[in-house]
């Protein structure tokens, strides 16, 4: 395996306060890497950079070998590098099925102008859209749901739409923000399962960010641990769990404690 | 197009083309052709603005796109005495041009900035009117001949206005079409990828830049293009009227488009001209109502902001229409 | 040189009067006013009516006028902005409920106070001629200074009165507010009564110097919006800034761009976009979006 | 001593989703109690519930032996109940002074408002160099010591804090927990405490709740909890 995604000595920084610093990880083709961290640490930052949804103040991030830092998010989605988001960001006025067929944006060969007067190229892209939707739909299992308005879902279908958003952008990389966050036990599993089966099935490298803890640990090939700001470990999940600078992270270091 | 769609638009089509002068003649109400052109053209440059909500932008700066509009074809028209049926796209191409490098800027803008900006827009247009030395200031142009003959290939498609007995009948014709072409065209980028794309823009802008969407062109395009319904309409208007003043269009216009818009439905394609149809018609019956028309037609839409808040469309009946247009 | 300085200062003191109302009305509710034109008319037709009419001193004038628009300001608040912004989604039907405010006080202004151009008689006589360098008429002096007054009074009161510290702290963190225990919904009231009352005011001041007509109000509130672009909407000193620097622009443009023809407004809005597309949030703003 | 405050069967959802399902706790007068748990757990909601930012579906809020959900915001604060904000939200561009002159804003008893205002800036000597700055540009360790100074201003006899550790360099954290252990000693006040970093709320407090996705996982006297390895497996993800 080889790293399809590196991120260089990263550094962002909003006036004097620094978000990130001087972070490097790499990741590799068709990997699960989670990004953990306690609140506040800069996960979210990170994963702003690394889709150019802000500027990095110095280092950068390579896809592939090309940078992707600093350019704009439409540019490093169209090289194959997709985010989702941390709430539920969907296209709320539209059915799962609009959802996902305007997703596919990226894959077509049509001009505006093209589907305007309705071209025939561009009514073959309109076929393969709906065709490859229909793709997504089946392999998320949203079938029942594909006509229902997306603002009228329960948190856990919004996920997995907003996952099926950005597999229609054919991703190389996807990266997914707390794609677990606000479900309950069985819909976190079903998740789990959903991103192991995109990355066997689909070849799609996951980087994710989250902070339920049992989920990240079940699927994760890898970890990558952020504090303050900084990296302060690296390795697979059962090293994480027990290494002490993380719990330290987490639970407040033994000096927290003070005397009464 | 289904055969109910296309049932629904040949029905329209005879109602206005057909059914509405029959009435006129019947009632000798030939006041209506005005109130009734007016409409047609006011509604497209309703669409305009209901294009830009499409794409999430509040444009209260409509008028000035008309007035620029109806400046291009005034000057082409009586200056370098081109055919009117030519300057109609032209003004339209213009107004387009000059919204993209108006819109470049400040279409980054959003919400309240993007509706404060476009309003000064309107103020300023009015004032390079009354300054530029083409525009003839505050006098205006006036004396602009009717339209002349269109032909194509030496078939005429429209005689010369100036030959006709019944100019208001022909004007009311010609806006009509040109409200259904325009209308047409609207229909057909909601109901293709532009529409689609405008409407993930709309609804959230960072998911749709991250499925790929290159949002400040596509928001570039859409403006320009409710820009050119703008100059269209401006345009028309300069042909019946005969005459443009720098005050031709206002802010008050430009206000009273967005009202269209809203009061027709934002969910709708052709809810600015129900929108449009409603309030000059409301506006004209008030008219009885003589120095209390402004009061009571203001207090009316108070009213109606108070009650609805978010729109006609979010009363019941039109909640299943917006879902699946 | 120092003749332009001066006309800016007066210029610019009113307009930032107006803005500070503008923005005040604007941090506190994110609602932008589309009737401050209407109101500020209104406020120089009750300074008219005070003192032509009834033949009451012109300090007299001002009183009323700010009181009228203080309770005009609080009425609309309360009944009309409250509950919309209560029941609606978008920030569009308060916008569509203020241009019907603007349209509803034309109307009314125009049933009590009717078409024509009003004005009452100056209150000060002589000019102030300073070698030629500035001259200016004593009753202008006299109102830019008033209208200085007031802006220092108002940042004094917005800086070290309770209600003002409660007013700054609803605009900086609503909810942070709300856990001090402030009143959202009697703050907003009274913010929107003290911006109705400064427009008010400064319609009170103007009469006295270019007198008022109906068709005044649409102009003045785009004066007002493009001030608070310049300075950065939601901010106090912004509005002052704006002001200031819209009443110097005016005041350099009238006398420099003459030559031109009336092309001083077609300048500055352009000068205006160019800035925007560098610094969207104005001078002062803070960064959005 | 008596219950000060009690959550009986507290039901909140934001949107459709559960953030706090059927959710009991009490605090007695003079107690120090910490809520921790993981990220998203929902010991925020129980604040938001508290003090009537969240209005609950189902369950009740007493305080003082009397009902408090229902409540305006405003009138709780007046009840006595002060909140220090997750993320502290300052006043940005107000001057610390005036930040800590909001957090005494329904008072009326102006002399002795002076006076609660001059044991804080002793309590926090910090605050005094800087009274007259912005408080945006405070450091975040600073802003913590301010915004927990704004809510003593209330004269609080409940004080709840939510994640005062967040953000804050480690080695103020400390200063921080001192700060808040002197102040249940010196005022008369019962603290409720929201805290992720655990080792530091269980060593200031008497007892505490752990939750887990919005509900309570484990309850306990804060000494015992300490040496719980249940509290370590909550956290990353081991089994409970």
């Amino acid at each position: 395996m080889s790293p399809i995604l590196v991120v260089e000595n990263v550094t962002k920084k909003y006036g004097g306060l620094v978000a990130v610093n001087d972070v490097s990880f790499s990741v590799m083709s068709g990997e699960i890497l989670s990004v953990i961290g306690p609140n506040g640490a800069g996960k979210s930052t990170m994963f702003k950079l690394i889709s150019s949804f802000v500027r990095t103040t110095s280092g950068q991030v390579l896809f592939k070998g090309k940078r992707i830092s600093n350019l704009t998010p439409h540019v490093v989605a169209r090289l194959g590098v997709v985010r989702t988001f941390q709430e539920t960001t969907i296209f709320r006025s539209m059915t799962v099925r609009e959802n996902i067929v305007v997703s596919h944006h990226l894959r077509s060969k049509a001009s505006l102008f093209g589907f305007f007067i309705g071209s025939a190229v561009a009514k073959a892209d309109e076929r393969a859209f709906g065709e490859s939707a229909d793709d997504i739909i089946e392999f998320l299992g949203l079938q029942s749901i594909r006509d229902e308005l997306a603002s009228n879902l329960p948190q856990g279908h919004l996920r997995a739409l907003g996952m099926a958003i950005g597999l229609a952008t054919n991703p190389s990389v996807l990266l997914l923000d707390e794609p677990f966050a606000g479900m309950n036990h069985d819909e976190t599993m079903h998740m789990v399962t959903l991103v192991k089966r995109l990355r066997d099935e689909r070849g799609v490298t996951v980087l994710l960010v989250e902070h339920d803890m049992p989920a990240v640990m079940k699927i994760s090939d890898r970890i990558v641990v952020i504090n303050f700001g900084e990296k302060i470990a690296e390795g697979i999940p059962s090293e994480i769990q027990s290494n002490e600078k993380v719990i330290e992270a987490y639970l407040g270091s033994e000096d927290d404690a003070i005397g009464l | 197009m289904n055969i109910k769609k296309l049932f629904g638009v040949i029905l329209f089509l005879l109602l206005v083309l057909v059914v509405v002068p029959w009435l006129i003649a019947k009632s000798g109400r030939w006041d209506f052709y005005y109130t009734l052109t007016s409409v047609s053209l006011l509604s497209i440059a309703s669409a305009g603005v209901w294009l830009t909500f499409y794409i999430g932008r509040i444009n209260i700066g409509q008028g000035a796109y008309a007035l620029a509009g109806g400046y291009v074809a005034a000057v082409l028209v009586s200056k370098y005495g081109i055919n009117f049926w030519l300057t109609i796209p032209l003004a339209g191409l213009f107004c387009a041009a000059l919204s993209v490098l108006i819109g470049l800027p400040i279409l980054r803008l959003r919400g309240v900035y993007f509706a404060m900006v476009t309003l000064v827009l309107t103020e300023v247009m009015r004032l390079a009117a009354l300054a530029l030395p083409v525009t003839n200031g505050a006098k205006g142009i006036t004396s602009i001949p009717l339209p002349q003959e269109l032909s194509v290939f030496g078939f005429t498609v429209i005689p010369d206005f100036s030959t006709l007995a019944n100019t208001k009948l022909a004007f009311y014709l010609t806006s009509v079409v040109l409200m259904v072409i325009c209308y047409f065209v609207l229909w057909r980028i909601v109901n293709s990828r532009l529409g689609h794309l405008c409407r993930s823009l709309q609804q959230n802008e960072e998911l749709s830049a991250s499925i790929g969407v290159n949002t400040a062109y596509l928001r570039v395009i859409a403006y320009s293009i409710s820009s050119f319904f703008g100059g269209v309409a401006g345009s028309m208007f300069v042909a019946i009227s005969q005459s443009i003043y720098p005050s031709s269009f206002q802010v008050t216009d430009s206000v009273n488009f967005m009202l269209n818009c809203f009061l027709g439905g934002l969910g709708y394609v052709f809810g600015p001209m129900l929108g449009t149809l409603v309030l000059y018609f409301g506006w004209d019956l008030l008219f009885t109502a003589g120095r209390y028309q402004l009061l009571i037609y203001s207090t009316l839409l108070i009213a109606l902001i108070l009650l609805l808040p978010n729109g006609i469309l979010s009363m019941g009946i039109f909640n299943r229409k917006k879902t699946r247009s | 040189m120092e003749q332009i300085l001066a006309n800016g200062l007066y210029l610019g003191a009113q307009y930032a009067l107006i803005a500070l109302g503008l923005t005040l009305i604007f941090s506190l509710m994110n609602v932008l006013n589309f009737a401050h034109g209407q109101m500020y008319v209104f406020g120089g037709f009750v300074t008219y009516t005070v003192v032509v009419q009834w033949g009451l001193p012109f300090i007299a004038g001002l009183f009323v006028s700010a009181f009228i628009l203080a309770v005009i300001g609080a009425l609309i608040e309360r009944f009309l902005f409250r509950p919309v912004i209560r029941k609606s989604h978008r920030e569009e039907s308060t916008m569509l409920l203020a241009a019907g405010i603007a349209f509803f006080l034309d109307a009314v202004i125009l049933l009590i106070f009717g078409e024509k151009q009003r004005g009452v008689p100056k209150i000060m006589d002589g000019v102030l001629n300073w070698d030629f360098r500035i001259i200016m008429p004593y009753d202008r002096i006299l109102i830019g200074v008033l209208a200085i007054g007031m802006i220092v009074a108002f940042i004094l009161f917005m800086q070290y009165s309770k209600a003002g510290r409660a007013m700054r702290a609803l605009a900086q963190d609503r909810v942070a507010a709300q856990l001090m225990g402030v009143e959202v919904d009697r703050y907003s009231m009274i913010g929107f009564a003290l911006g109705a009352m400064l427009a008010g005011l400064v319609g009170g001041l103007l009469v006295t110097i270019t007198g008022i007509n109906l068709g005044m109000g649409g102009p003045t509130s785009i004066k007002a919006f493009m001030m608070i672009m310049i300075g950065g909407a939601g901010v106090i000193s912004g509005a002052i800034a704006g002001g200031f620097i819209l009443g110097m622009m005016e005041s350099i443009g009238l006398t420099v761009l003459a030559i031109y023809g009336d092309i001083t407004y077609l300048v500055i809005f352009a000068s205006l976009m160019i800035f925007l597309a560098i610094r969207p949030q104005g001078l002062m703003g803070k960064p959005w979006g | 001593m008596t219950q000060m405050l009690s959550l009986n069967n507290v039901e909140l959802y934001y949107d459709h989703v559960y953030a706090l399902k059927g959710v009991s706790i009490h605090l007695e007068e003079g107690e120090t109690v910490a809520l921790i748990g993981a990220n998203g757990a929902g010991k925020s909601s129980i604040l938001r519930a508290i003090t009537g930012l969240s209005s609950i579906t189902q369950g009740e809020v007493h305080y003082m032996g009397a009902r408090l959900d229902g409540t305006s915001a405003a009138d709780i604060v007046k009840q006595g109940i002060a909140m220090v904000p997750e993320g502290r939200r300052v006043f940005p561009y107000m001057s610390v002074k005036d930040n800590l002159l909001m957090g005494a804003f329904t008072r009326t008893d102006k002399a002795e408002v002076k006076q609660s205002m001059e044991k804080v800036l002793e309590r926090f000597p910090r605050l005094r160099e800087r009274a007259g700055q912005q408080a945006g540009t405070l450091s975040g360790g600073e802003q913590q010591m301010m915004v927990i100074g704004r809510a003593l201003m209330a004269k609080p006899r409940l004080l709840l804090l939510d994640e005062p550790s967040l953000g804050i360099a480690p080695k103020l954290v400390q200063d921080i927990a001192r700060a808040i252990v002197a102040i249940s000693r010196d005022e008369n006040v019962s603290v409720l405490l929201v805290e992720q970093n655990s080792r530091m709320a269980l060593s200031i407090s008497d007892r505490a709740y752990a939750m887990s996705t919005g509900s309570i996982a484990l309850t306990g006297n804060s000494a015992d909890l300490m040496n719980d390895d249940r509290i370590k497996a909550a956290y990353l993800g081991g089994d409970i």
